[in-house]
């Protein structure tokens, strides 16, 4: 399964990328996902997680054609 | 109902008119609250002189009206609108306009704020600031 | 700081941009907050021709100041305006516009709500309702 | 001593005068101008005074010169 990854703001640019693409051959977690992603950097205190354009937990497992976005606290308005 | 996201400068009152006129009818609503949030020239003693405001396309539209879905069902509203911008901004542009219709004031008072506070906590914008000196990622909002 | 008294119909969005546009330093402010009451049709289930609104012209403009430098007192704003209209009123025209200014959006939504609470609990104005069967005074507001 | 009263809205019509003038030997209370401007109509309760444009009590004492205004609760906004 392929799990497409994307990184935003300053996050995307201390990881030095803005898209990844995860191979797994079963369901991963998403801070799995970041691990491989990003080949074991730590991961920022206050990093925000999303599947599919939803908020979620780094436990949370994500699935194949899943896309999986990191990124920090919102500062938008 | 409506969330924008604008690439360009947008003037919050037109687009309250315009939407307005588009989609409320004559005589049936009392109360409009508004919002608008402007950039600034400085921010935290520094000159500003740029900011860009990026977001995740897709995510951004979904919780927009996510926050505007929200504001409906916990208040007596008869509309909303939402429009954001994104892109490179100039101090004096405006960044957000949150704004709501209803019959009576709280209601549109009460419902205005909710979309500004949820729409900063929860809506994938970051800014980042061009100082004389270089960038500078805003880390986070101010206390509502 | 500013509050006006219109006997004609006013654009209380036009009102917005013209106060601002001559009173606040570009790129100073990042919060405008702002409500507009707007005749309906209706009220209390009937239908509402024409409103007149009487006021005690000189308390009024005293009182609209009061209320204005009171909020100033009480929220870090930089600036408020006020516009009400009086006399024959048509259903859809915009009877009152409140709108503040200010570094932040708290402090710009708090005095917002507050200017119209206070307008509306002590500014001497009356409102009468022309309806299909006569007149009759509106007895008391809404509450907010 | 004089003293100019008005009236305003439901409370204008209802007295049958929008202005009227009181006068007195020395000062008297917001009420007795009521009184004598109506002569002697019940004042409704939630009628609203003021001296020279500033909410006062019934109890207020009005000198000469002063304008004595009675309306009913406001409804403006």
């Amino acid at each position: 399964m392929t799990i497409t990854v994307k990184f935003f703001a300053s996050l995307r640019e201390r990881v030095g990328q803005a898209e990844a693409s995860v191979s797994s051959a079963e369901p991963i977690s998403v801070d799995q996902v970041w691990a491989q992603a990003t080949s074991n950097m730590a991961m920022p205190d206050n990093t925000l997680c999303a599947i599919n354009m939803q908020y979620v937990d780094g436990n949370q497992q994500a699935n194949d054609g899943d896309e999986v976005a990191f990124f920090p606290p919102v500062t938008g308005g | 109902m409506a969330s924008e996201i604008h690439t360009q400068a947008f003037d919050p009152w037109q687009a309250i008119q315009h939407y307005q006129q588009a989609h409320m009818a004559a005589g049936k609503y009392g109360a409009t609250a508004s919002f608008v949030g402007t950039m600034r020239d400085f921010n935290e003693g520094d000159e500003v002189q740029v900011m860009t405001l990026e977001h995740y396309p897709g995510m951004t539209e979904s919780y927009l009206d996510k926050i505007c879905e929200e504001a409906r069902q916990r208040w007596d509203i008869m509309d909303c609108l939402i429009v954001h911008r994104v892109g490179d901004i100039q101090p004096n542009d405006p960044i957000v306009l949150t704004c709501v219709w209803s019959a009576h004031r709280a209601a549109a008072f009460e419902a205005c704020r909710y979309l500004m506070e949820e729409l900063k906590s929860r809506a994938p914008f970051w800014k980042k600031e061009t100082l004389p000196e270089g960038h500078r990622w805003v880390e986070k909002n101010t206390e509502g």
